[in-house]
Parts: C-alpha cells; sequence; structure tokens
C-alpha cells in the first residue's frame, strides 16, 4: 500500500510539474521566441543535430547584428526522436514556453503531424528539411526551404533525361521511408516521359538497411547504367562499398539526401567520385557565404555542415527577411504574427546558400534552382 | 460391471517399457490402492488414466465407456479427477478460487454476463461460492478461502487438491501420493478425510501411496507394479503379505 | 466471509476507476482554469491509449502469463483500419462521435480477429518462443502497412503492394493509404473526455473478466496448465480468449491513438516492437498482473521523458538510467527485503510515538 | 549463376548474424536471459575498435585486443550492477526490461560521446576477396573471415563448454542453478564469466560486422541484434551450433526473399519463416525439446 501510495504521490508531483511548465508565455514580449523541432536522438539524430546547430548559428549571427526589427531572438530545440506524436509533444512544449515562430519539423511525417496542430494555431511554421507536399498542402501556415518530394524526384528524371545520362535506370529506395518513397514515385512518373528506361526497382527498409547485395546485383543484372538513390547518405555510403565491393560500377545519381556523403568520418571518398547529386548546397562551395557557413560551423559544432543545415540556417535568414518586411514584433499574438508573416512569405525574395532568389507559392512551397553536383576528386563540384 | 476397467496398458518411452500391460477393475465405491517402489510406473499410469498420455496399446473403460485415448479434458468430464504427487495448485489464486476453477464446467454463464455483469452471474456466482465453501469445510479449509493458495502449510495444500479435483463432480478420484510429506497425525487425519470423501460423496477412489499405514488403513484392494509390470493383484491383507512383493519393496 | 472478499474486490475495482475518473476530473477543472501547459493537454489523448495498451497487455502477460511483443502490432492494426475508414466517411457521416463510435468498433474489432487469428498457431509455443513469435508477427504487420497502397476513385477501391502509381487511380482519385507516408488527413475526432471513456470502459472489461468464470480459467492456466486441464479448463479456448480481448483492446488504443494524429505511419517508432516493448515496460514496471499499477506505470513513463525536455542531449540517458533504477527498486529481491526493514522500522517507531 | 551469388551473398551476411547470434545463445543458455543490450555491447566493440585503429592508430590487432578486454569488462560491469540484482526477481521480466534499459543507456551514451554523425569504419580484414568463374562471383574477404572465425569460435565454445572445469560448471549453472550451487559451483562467477565471454565475443562480432557493414552508428547494434536473436531462436536458442545454422539460415532467407519474391517485403519473409519453423519444430531448428514432467 505504501508503495503505492509513494507511486501516486509520484505521478502527481510530476503532473504538478507538468503545469508549472506554463507560466513564462507572457513575460517575454522583447524578444522573439524561435523554436525547433527534430529528432536529436535516435537514428534520425544527425539531421535534428544539424538543423538545430546550424539554426543556432544564424540566431547568434542575427542576434549580433541587431536581432529582427530591433527585437533579439531568443532559440530553443525540442527533441522528437523522429516520431510523430513526440514530435507533438515538443511543438506543444514550445507553445508552452512562449514560441512566436517555429522552425521544424525536421522530417516530412513529424512535420505533417505538427502542421496539423499548428495551423490551428495559424503559428508560422518554415520546415528547413519536412520536403513531403503533405507539409503545406492545406496548411496556409507552413512552408518549405528545401525542394518538395515531386520536386526532387520530377527534377532528378528530368536532369538525367535531358543530359543523356543513362538509357537505362535502376532505383533503389527506402519503401519505409517518406522522403524515399514520395521522391521514388515522382520520379517514376516522370521517367515515362523521358528518354530513359526504369530497368530495376528495388526497395530497403528501416528493419533491413544493412546489405545492399541484391538490390545492386539486380540493377547490375537488368544492365543499369545508372542507379538513381533517392536516399539518406548513410545507407548510400554502404551502397557504394558493397557495388564497389562486388565490381559494379555505374553512374551513381542521388538527391539532397546524398549530400554529407563525404562528410562520414573516415570514408574512402574514392567510392563516391564520380557520384552526382541533385542538392541546393554544398559545403565545398567556393562562394564566400558558404565557406563561411561551413567554417563557422565546424568552429562552433566540429562537424562540416551537411544540407539539412545549411536549409536551416536559411530558414533564419527567410524569417528575418518575411518579419522584417512584415514588420513582424514579438508583441503581436501569435495567430497575427502568422498570418503577417505569411503574407510577406509570398511576396519576399531571399538569397541563400541553399539557393539564389528563392521564393514561394501560394501553397508554401519554395522556387528555386537545383544544383546538380558531381563528386571530383573528393569534392562537390558543381556541373553545368 | 466395474467402474474402471483398464485391459492391457502399455506405454514405452524411448523404447523402455514404462508400463507394461497393466490391468485392473474397480468397482463403484471401491477405495483401490496402486503400490510399488519408485520408478514402477505408478504416475505413468495416473498419466494414461488422465490422457496425459495416450497408451501404445490397451483400453480404459469407464462405466462401460470407451476412454482411451480421450483428451484430459474430455477424461475429467466423463468423470476422472486427480491429484498430483508434487502439489499442483493455482498458487496466485485464492484457496476459493482454486476451487471454483473446479466448478468451471459444472456452474455456467457466458463470458459476456460476465462482462456485463448480468443479474445471471450474480446468481451463479453465489451458487458457485456456497458450493465451493461447502467443499472447503470437508477439508477444513473453510477459514482459509480468502488466503492465498501458495500461503497454505503443506498438508492444506493436498488437501485443496483433493477439494478441488471433488470440484469438478467425478465419479474416480485418483489420489498420488496424497500422505506425501505429512506427519502422523496429519496421515491420520487424511485417512479420516478420505473415507469421510468416498462415503459422503458416494465416490470411488484409485490411491498411489507409499505410506503403509495409510494404504494398510484405508485401501480394500492392491494393485503392486514393478518395472511397469504387475506384480500381485488382490485384497490388501493378501498382497502385503506376499513374499513377492516385500522383497520388491525391501530388495534381495 | 464471502461477501467480504467480494466487497474487497469491487472495492479495488473502485479505487482503480475512482483514479482515473479523479485525474479526468482534476485535468478538466485544470484545464478549465487555462492553467494546463499544452504540453499536457497534447499528451492527453497519448496518455489514455498508453493507459489502454498497458492495461491491455497486462491481460496476455499479468493474467495469461505469456510474454508478447507484438502488442504494438494489434494496435498499428486498429489505428490503420479505423483511420481507413474515418478518413473514407469523412464527408459521408458528418457527425463525428457516430464515425468515431464506427471506427471504434471497427479498429477494435479488426485488432481483435488478427489477433485471434495469430493466437490459434502461435499460442501453443511458450515462453521466449511465444515471445519472438508475437515480435515478429508485430513486425510482419508493420511491414504490410508500409507497403499497403489504397486508393479509391470514381470507380471504387483499388488496391496495391507496390506503390500508389501501381493503384492506376483515375483523374480526382484519392490515394488513403499511401504506403510509407500512411494516412493523412484523419479527422481529429478523439479528445480526453472519450480517452477516459475508453479507459474506464478497458478497466471494466479486464477487471470484470478477471473476477469471472473465464478469468479464473485464464488464471489457473497461468499458474499451472497441467492441473488447469485435469480440471477440465479447455486451455487453447481460454488463451485464445485472453489473447484477442487483449488484441482488440489494443486495437481500440490504436483507434484513439489514429484519431488524434493528423498523419499516421507505421515507423519502427510507434508500431515496431519498440512500442510493444514500451508497453511491456509499463507492464512490468506497474507489477504484472497488477492492473492498477500498469495505470500508474503509463502515467509516469510517458510523462517522463516530456518532464526530462530539459536536460537536452542528457534525455534519454537520464531516462534510461531512471528505468533501471527504478526497475531494481521494485525487483530485486534485496531491495525488497531492505524495505520491507525501512517499513517496518518507519511503522513501529510510529506506534511507539 | 545470380542464384549462386544471392546464396553467398546469404552466407554472407547470414555469417554476420551468426556470430552475433553466438554470442545472444551463450548467455541466454546459461543465465537464462535474454540479453536486449548485447546488440549495443557490439555498437560499443565497433566504437572501440574504431576508436583505437582509426583515430588513435594503433596496430589493428593491439586495437582488436583492447576492444575485447574493454567490452568483457564492459559485460561483466553490466552484469554485476544491473541483471544480477534481478537474478532472483520473482518475474524473469523483471531484468528482460531492465536489460532494455541498458540498451538504451548504452546507444545514448554513444550518442553524446561519439555523436549521431555516421563513421566508416575501416575494414580490419585484409584478406584478398576470392574470385570465381571469371570474375562473375566474388565472395569478398570480410565473408571469409566472418565464416571462419564463427567456425573457430564455436568450435573453441563448444570445447570449451564440454571440455573445461569452467564450462562444465557452466552448463551446470543452465541446467538447474540451485542444484549447481549445491554442489559447489560459485553460480554469481560462472554467469559472470558467461557474460565476460558473451561480451568479449561481442567485440569481435561488432568488428567483423563494421568491416563487412562499414557505417558505424549509435544504432547499428539493434537492429542486427534483434535479427541475430532472431536467428538464435531460429536455431534453437542455447544450441551453440544452433547459433551458427540458424545465423546462415536467416541470412540466406533474407537475401532470397529480397531477391526472388519482394525487397520491400524482405522482414515480414524473414519473420514468417520463423514462425513457420517455430510453428513446425517449437524449440529451433537444433533446440532441445523441453517436457514436462507430470
Amino acid at each position: 500500500m505504501k508503495k503505492k501510495i509513494m507511486s501516486l504521490c509520484l505521478v502527481l508531483a510530476m503532473a504538478a510539474m507538468t503545469l508549472a511548465g506554463c507560466g513564462g508565455s507572457s513575460a517575454g514580449s522583447d524578444t522573439f521566441k524561435i523554436g525547433g523541432i527534430g529528432p536529436t536522438t535516435g537514428g534520425a539524430a544527425v539531421y535534428g543535430i544539424a538543423v538545430r546547430n546550424a539554426a543556432e548559428l544564424a540566431i547568434k549571427e542575427v542576434n549580433a547584428a541587431g536581432g529582427i526589427n530591433g527585437y533579439q531572438i531568443e532559440y530553443k530545440f525540442e527533441d522528437d526522436e523522429l516520431d510523430n506524436e513526440k514530435s507533438v509533444n515538443a511543438y506543444n512544449t514550445l507553445k508552452d514556453w512562449g514560441m512566436n515562430m517555429l522552425i521544424g519539423s525536421v522530417t516530412s511525417g513529424c512535420c505533417t503531424a505538427v502542421a496539423a496542430e499548428s495551423s490551428n494555431d495559424n503559428m508560422f511554421q518554415l520546415t528547413p528539411s519536412g520536403s513531403s507536399t503533405d507539409c503545406t498542402a492545406n496548411n496556409d501556415n507552413v512552408f518549405q526551404v528545401c525542394f518538395s518530394d515531386p520536386n526532387q524526384g520530377i527534377g532528378a528524371a528530368q536532369y538525367i533525361g535531358s543530359n543523356n545520362l543513362a538509357t537505362k535506370v535502376a532505383i533503389i529506395y527506402d519503401s519505409s521511408d517518406v522522403y524515399s518513397s514520395g521522391i521514388y514515385e515522382k520520379f517514376v512518373a516522370e521517367a515515362a516521359n523521358q528518354p530513359f528506361e526504369v530497368v530495376s526497382t528495388e526497395a530497403f527498409t528501416a528493419d533491413s538497411k544493412t546489405d545492399f547485395s541484391v538490390q545492386l546485383q539486380k540493377a547490375s543484372d537488368a544492365g543499369a547504367d545508372l542507379v538513381f538513390l533517392p536516399i539518406y547518405y548513410t545507407e548510400a555510403s554502404l551502397i557504394l562499398t558493397q557495388a564497389n565491393t562486388m565490381g559494379y560500377a555505374p553512374k551513381f545519381f542521388g538527391c539532397d539526401g546524398l549530400d554529407g556523403i563525404l562528410g562520414v568520418e573516415n570514408f574512402d571518398t574514392s567510392l563516391a567520385e564520380g557520384v552526382m547529386l541533385l542538392t541546393p548546397f554544398a559545403a565545398d562551395a567556393e562562394d564566400a557565404a558558404t565557406q563561411k557557413f561551413v567554417s563557422d560551423y565546424k568552429a562552433a559544432y566540429g562537424d562540416i555542415p551537411n544540407q539539412f543545415a545549411a536549409d536551416a540556417y536559411d530558414a533564419i535568414y527567410i524569417i528575418k527577411a518575411a518579419a522584417e518586411k512584415a514588420d513582424a514584433k514579438p508583441s503581436d499574438s501569435v495567430a497575427d504574427l502568422g498570418t503577417k508573416m505569411e503574407d510577406a512569405m509570398r511576396t519576399i525574395t531571399v538569397d541563400g546558400l541553399t539557393g539564389a532568389a528563392m521564393s514561394w507559392d501560394a501553397d508554401g512551397a519554395v522556387n528555386k534552382a537545383p544544383k546538380a553536383m558531381q563528386i571530383i576528386n573528393g569534392n562537390y563540384s558543381l556541373i553545368q | 460391471m466395474a467402474l474402471l476397467d483398464v485391459e492391457n496398458l502399455s506405454i514405452s518411452f524411448g523404447g523402455l517399457r514404462a508400463v507394461d500391460s497393466f490391468s485392473v477393475s474397480i468397482e463403484k465405491g471401491q477405495l483401490y490402492g496402486l503400490i510399488g517402489p519408485n520408478g514402477a510406473g505408478k504416475t505413468t499410469v495416473f498419466n494414461l488414466l488422465t490422457g496425459v498420455y495416450a497408451p501404445d496399446e490397451g483400453f480404459i473403460r469407464l462405466n462401460g465407456k470407451d476412454i482411451t485415448r480421450l483428451k484430459t479434458i474430455e477424461i475429467n468430464k466423463e468423470g476422472i479427477a486427480r491429484t498430483f504427487q508434487n502439489i499442483r495448485l493455482f498458487k496466485e489464486l485464492s484457496v476459493l478460487d482454486n476451487v471454483k476453477v473446479g466448478l468451471h464446467n459444472r456452474y455456467k454463464y457466458s463470458t459476456i454476463e460476465g462482462l456485463l455483469r448480468l443479474p445471471h452471474y450474480f446468481s451463479v456466482e453465489k451458487q458457485m461460492n456456497e458450493r465451493a465453501m461447502e467443499l472447503l469445510k470437508v477439508f477444513d479449509l473453510d477459514q482459509q478461502a480468502d488466503y492465498l493458495a501458495s500461503n497454505l502449510p503443506y498438508g492444506k495444500q493436498r488437501k485443496l487438491e483433493i477439494a478441488r479435483a471433488l470440484a469438478t463432480d467425478p465419479i474416480l478420484l485418483l489420489l498420488d501420493e496424497p500422505a506425501a510429506g505429512m506427519n502422523p497425525n496429519e496421515t491420520k487425519e487424511l485417512m479420516e478425510t478420505i473415507r469421510f470423501v468416498r462415503d459422503h460423496f458416494d465416490m470411488t477412489i484409485l490411491l498411489i501411496e507409499h505410506d503403509m499405514k495409510l494404504v494398510s488403513g484405508i485401501c480394500e484392494e492392491l494393485t503392486v507394479l514393478n518395472f511397469g509390470k504387475i506384480l500381485t493383484q488382490g485384497k490388501t491383507s493378501d498382497v502385503l503379505n506376499d513374499p513377492e512383493v516385500i522383497t520388491a519393496y525391501l530388495g534381495e | 466471509m464471502k461477501s467480504l472478499k467480494n466487497n474487497k474486490n469491487l472495492y479495488n475495482n473502485l479505487i482503480t476507476i475512482g483514479i482515473v475518473v479523479v485525474g479526468y476530473i482534476l485535468v478538466t477543472i485544470l484545464s478549465a482554469a487555462g492553467v494546463l501547459s499544452n504540453l499536457l493537454q497534447g499528451l492527453l489523448v497519448p496518455l489514455c491509449a498508453y493507459i489502454i495498451l498497458a492495461v491491455s497487455l497486462n491481460l496476455t502477460v499479468g493474467i495469461l502469463g505469456e510474454l508478447s511483443l507484438g502488442h504494438a502490432g494489434f494496435m498499428c492494426v486498429g489505428a490503420f483500419t479505423s483511420a481507413f475508414f474515418s478518413k473514407c466517411t469523412q464527408n459521408t457521416i458528418t457527425f463525428a462521435p457516430l464515425r468515431f463510435l464506427i471506427a471504434l468498433l471497427i479498429g477494435a474489432a479488426c485488432a481483435g480477429v488478427i489477433g485471434f487469428l495469430i493466437g490459434m498457431p502461435v499460442l501453443r509455443l511458450k515462453g521466449d518462443y511465444l515471445a519472438i513469435v508475437t515480435l515478429a508477427f508485430g513486425e510482419i504487420i508493420k511491414n504490410i502497412v508500409n507497403v499497403l497502397f489504397i486508393g479509391k476513385d470514381a470507380k471504387g477501391f483499388h488496391f496495391s503492394m507496390k506503390d500508389s502509381l501501381s493503384l492506376n487511380l483515375e483523374e480526382g482519385g484519392d490515394v488513403i493509404i499511401n504506403g510509407a507516408q500512411g494516412i493523412t488527413g484523419t479527422p481529429k475526432d478523439s479528445n480526453f473526455t472519450v480517452g477516459v471513456i475508453l479507459i474506464i470502459l478497458t478497466l471494466l472489461i479486464v477487471l470484470n473478466l478477471i473476477h469471472s468464470r473465464d478469468g479464473r480459467a485464464i488464471m489457473s492456466i497461468r499458474d499451472n496448465l497441467i492441473a488447469a486441464e485435469s480440471v477440465g479448463i479447455h486451455i487453447t479456448k481460454y488463451k485464445l480468449m485472453a489473447f484477442t480481448i487483449s488484441a482488440a483492446l489494443a486495437g481500440t488504443a490504436g483507434v484513439l491513438y489514429s484519431h488524434n494524429l493528423n498523419s499516421l505511419m507505421a515507423t519502427p517508432k510507434n508500431f515496431g516492437y519498440n512500442m510493444s516493448i514500451m508497453i511491456l515496460v509499463f507492464v512490468v514496471l506497474g507489477g504484472i498482473g497488477n492492473i492498477r499499477g500498469s495505470v500508474i506505470a503509463a502515467v509516469v513513463l510517458t510523462l517522463l521523458p516530456e518532464l526530462l525536455r530539459g536536460l537536452n542531449d542528457y534525455r534519454m540517458l537520464i531516462y534510461s538510467i531512471v528505468l533501471i533504477v527504478m526497475m531494481l527498486y521494485n525487483w530485486a529481491p534485496n531491495m525488497i527485503a531492505f524495505r520491507k526493514k525501512l517499513a517496518n522500522r518507519f511503522s513501529r517507531k510510529k506506534e511507539v510515538a | 549463376m545470380s542464384l549462386l551469388s544471392y546464396l553467398i551473398n546469404g552466407i554472407s551476411l547470414g555469417s554476420v548474424y551468426a556470430i552475433i547470434a553466438l554470442g545472444y545463445t551463450m548467455v541466454y543458455g546459461i543465465a537464462k536471459m535474454l540479453n536486449f543490450a548485447h546488440g549495443d555491447v557490439i555498437m560499443v566493440g565497433g566504437y572501440l575498435i574504431f576508436t583505437f585503429v582509426s583515430t588513435l592508430n594503433l596496430p589493428i590487432p593491439v586495437g582488436i585486443l583492447l576492444a575485447v578486454v574493454l567490452c568483457t569488462c564492459l559485460g561483466i560491469t553490466i552484469e554485476a550492477i544491473a541483471y544480477r540484482p534481478l537474478r532472483n526477481a520473482a518475474s524473469s521480466l523483471a531484468v528482460l526490461i531492465t536489460a532494455i534499459g541498458v540498451s538504451y543507456f548504452l546507444q545514448n551514451v554513444a550518442l553524446i560521446i561519439f555523436g549521431a554523425n555516421t563513421k566508416a569504419f575501416t575494414s580490419v580484414v585484409s584478406t584478398e576477396p576470392i574470385k570465381l568463374f571469371n570474375e562473375q562471383i566474388t565472395i569478398s574477404g570480410e565473408t571469409i573471415v566472418t565464416i571462419i572465425s564463427c567456425v573457430v569460435i564455436m568450435t573453441v565454445l563448444t570445447l570449451f563448454v564440454n571440455k573445461t572445469k569452467a564450462g562444465q560448471a557452466m552448463l551446470a549453472v543452465s541446467e538447474d542453478k540451485g542444484a549447481a550451487q549445491l554442489m559447489g559451483i560459485n553460480v554469481n562467477r560462472t554467469i559472470s564469466l558467461t557474460f565476460a565471454i558473451g561480451s568479449g565475443l561481442a567485440a569481435i562480432a561488432g568488428m567483423l560486422l563494421c568491416s563487412a557493414y562499414p557505417s558505424l552508428t549509435p544504432y547499428t547494434g539493434s537492429m542486427p541484434g534483434i535479427k541475430a536473436f532472431v536467428a538464435a531462436v531460429f536455431g534453437g536458442i542455447g544450441s551453440i551450433p544452433g547459433a551458427l545454422i540458424g545465423g546462415i539460415v536467416l541470412g540466406i532467407i533474407e537475401i532470397l526473399g529480397k531477391a526472388y519474391i519482394s525487397s520491400q517485403l524482405a522482414d515480414a519473409i524473414v519473420f514468417l519463416v520463423l514462425i513457420l519453423v517455430l510453428l513446425i519444430k517449437p524449440t529451433g531448428i537444433l533446440g532441445k525439446k523441453i517436457q514436462e514432467k507430470v
């Protein structure tokens, strides 16, 4: 009995602690409170951590330069463990903290789940990397920094077709991942209009992503001269290694998820030689803005930033541009601020690391030029 | 016609003939003993009778009905209940509930009635409680009805097993070493109880026992098993004076 | 004597349900007063779902005594079938409570049927082997849901196991279940009140079952299978009954869960073995067979990681340590003895005073 | 020709499962607990070797040796702190849950120390691949080394268990803890030793896993861990040769399932076969039949 009473007290104490979280929401009206959501633990932590760090970096810069409309930014990032439900929990935690605007969620599924909540509050939400169209569809308050999945799939197919990169294409994608299967479908649909043939489509899942020998073997047997990899770089690095072991050397073509492959510590970059990827960002780009970002990021966090980081970095500057255009103030209510920001977003044009002259359509999807990169001599270099 | 008629029952485990041509005939109302040294196959006979094992050969008839190779549950429904050598109570259930599990097939209401607590549930539960308490009283367990079965002292656990077996309303009761681990006083008391059960419930009882005092005290007839085979069969006093039996027990 | 015992059961059950009701009233008052944090408000429905899951799994683990590591699979079935229904009928059945009620019945029934079908062959396995088979089934369900594509157009439903293109939908057709992308746009029909009603319903079902003829049969199998058989208990029937009810209740939790989230996907995190294990953690920490304990453990362990958010990177690390410590505290024989000793000394002191 | 190459790929994947399964089955056989943290000890082993060899540039044998020693210590520590106090707990599930806690703990410690970024493990295997049939089929050096290691470890373990005093003590403990204690066997020390061996094996498994599939994250161990657990059950958990057979069979099924049925449903196929095997042979391929005495 005593144990039960104790555990009951524990529950009550915990509930009380949760309650206590709601004090500060009205207090800080002299700063913008920007919240972020993404996975910082679990298998997708690398993306969440990249976004968290890069946004922090950008916010420090903005604050040092006088903030937005003269107001400093406060920043808080919450973990969602790559779980839709936890992502909503994170959103609510940030609301308790008094968030004015949201960067996130980092992944598509979580972003869609959070968008349903944030649209009720008309909270301005800018996702750096939630690329599914479900994130923005029917949610006026949600905008993307990255390309949407259909954009990437169609773009990749068109690029391969118009540059005559291959006649026979194989696809290896992650059927258990929203991002990957989203691109895959649009790619296949668009491929019908292109002068190449999809000869093999093989999937893998989150539970069996160590061995790719079958997928590669099938691509090889089908005579594919290009393998399209709409996946993340962790698996891609394994695919490249295994293809090399079996002596299969087609062209490899990927999307923005492949970015970061050269940053894998200790990775034999010669394996990635010649890999092409359609991504808006490359850490090795020559321009001053990228170089500054990369060196600052590396100094602060020790890693080379990937495209997620660049998207998040841009996201802060996009928010800054929109907020300045809209003359936003922290004292605006969340919903009013949302309306102001949304109107502003549809009119502004922003130059960022991940694209020049980015603008947004009515749905909240971004217009920017994709860049095709190829890995040459162990570096990303812009082609075309 | 005998109540239980067993003919030529045999079973082998991996070449070892554990029970070999076992035959016995038990009349209604008899108190019958099955004795023999350790490993003679007594418990195996019980397991064959209750369908735990299916015999390789032979027949079992209960009240003239062939019950050979029926499943344990069916055999129980036909009227054979048993206790176990190593006590097998429902340890995490109360003493009362142990008996109520025994009453399971005699008092019924549907799952829905139970879940919705319809009136029928209450009336049947009440009947079950009354019947269970009656049985517990026979074994002087009614004061401990709310105890967890595992909290009962050893002797009472054995009694509870008998009560639970009786709850299934059997016509034949198999007791596997009911006096094991009991002190002489408890054994004496148990003998009384067994006799009482036989008389009061109009029961036929087959028991395995090592305690010769108990066997000679209550069993009317005996079968002696040795190495799976019947050594001898007959009236208790005759069997116990058989030199062969004495040799089997005491060795050469 | 007799009535006393029944009263004790009744009293115990009332306390369990009372805790839930008091919790509900407390939260409602706080919510009305506007002092409830957004986090907690957002957590309420998932919390209800977890409580139902924990209680339902306790039926399998604690009452039936079989280890199941595939409970999230049944939740997944309930979540997807009901969300599918609600999404399809969103525009035809506009009265949300009715739609939810039907969805609930569908979700629970489908999960129950799957539980029954799975239970039939596997329940004769024992212990760890049963555990691994249930784990396998959970993973199979998740895997299949991830490659399931169902669309609807003027011609009716289309079905594929490959991708949404192979559905060959006509112009204007709608993909309802889109493989890994799951179901997006499920109407948000569940709320805290519904959740609490479902908890109470679950508790009533489980507690009433335990204290009935069937429940005793189920527990007798747990305690001693051979003896249960010897007194005429139909082993398979009762194992299946417990397993099916447990699965159906997990399906109910799935319905609650899916109608609270706009975007429903079957990820390893929410419907994989990780979740099954999480539910098992609730059950074991709360006490195997202890229904009230399951409720409390589900609340504590769901709130804990959220409360630890302030610790940032160390959050899950601390969580794991707390989990280990709580397990040792609750289960280690030495710890239990030590606690007893302490409690004795404590109460003796009180007596003296 | 492609079937042959699929089979070879299946064997190489299976050999990795097998070497992990050996540790699983060893601990299960003697301590009778599912050590869910085993996969994560493998991950720790991977990181340790990565640190010693790639970061600190120690010679490979020294790195492996250090990793094995450290993992052994880790295994003993985990057992002493988290598992031993629960050995006589009222339910065997208690220790299972603690093992899950330990698994989370190890993952999160690795996350904090090494970060979430993938690290490319440099293969410690320098054996040349074997090329057959006009170079159409390649058997990688990692596969060869893994299979040889599996067989060697299996043989050594079997000999150890059957021929040494400590091994006999293990067998005794696995049969009946209480009786073993009465026979004067130090149960605690025997189980400690089991964990020590299991964890040392985990370091080797980590090395081979990461050499064959060179991407290392804090979650590297969890999925192969589960698969290896499945493999161990498949082969008959507790049986040392069973682990080897189970692992290889599982690998082959996974690859063939992907190749000839559906790559999307690969997991479902593996698990379905497992279920079928267990329904036909409830204790796995080489498992002992357990019959309760009535």
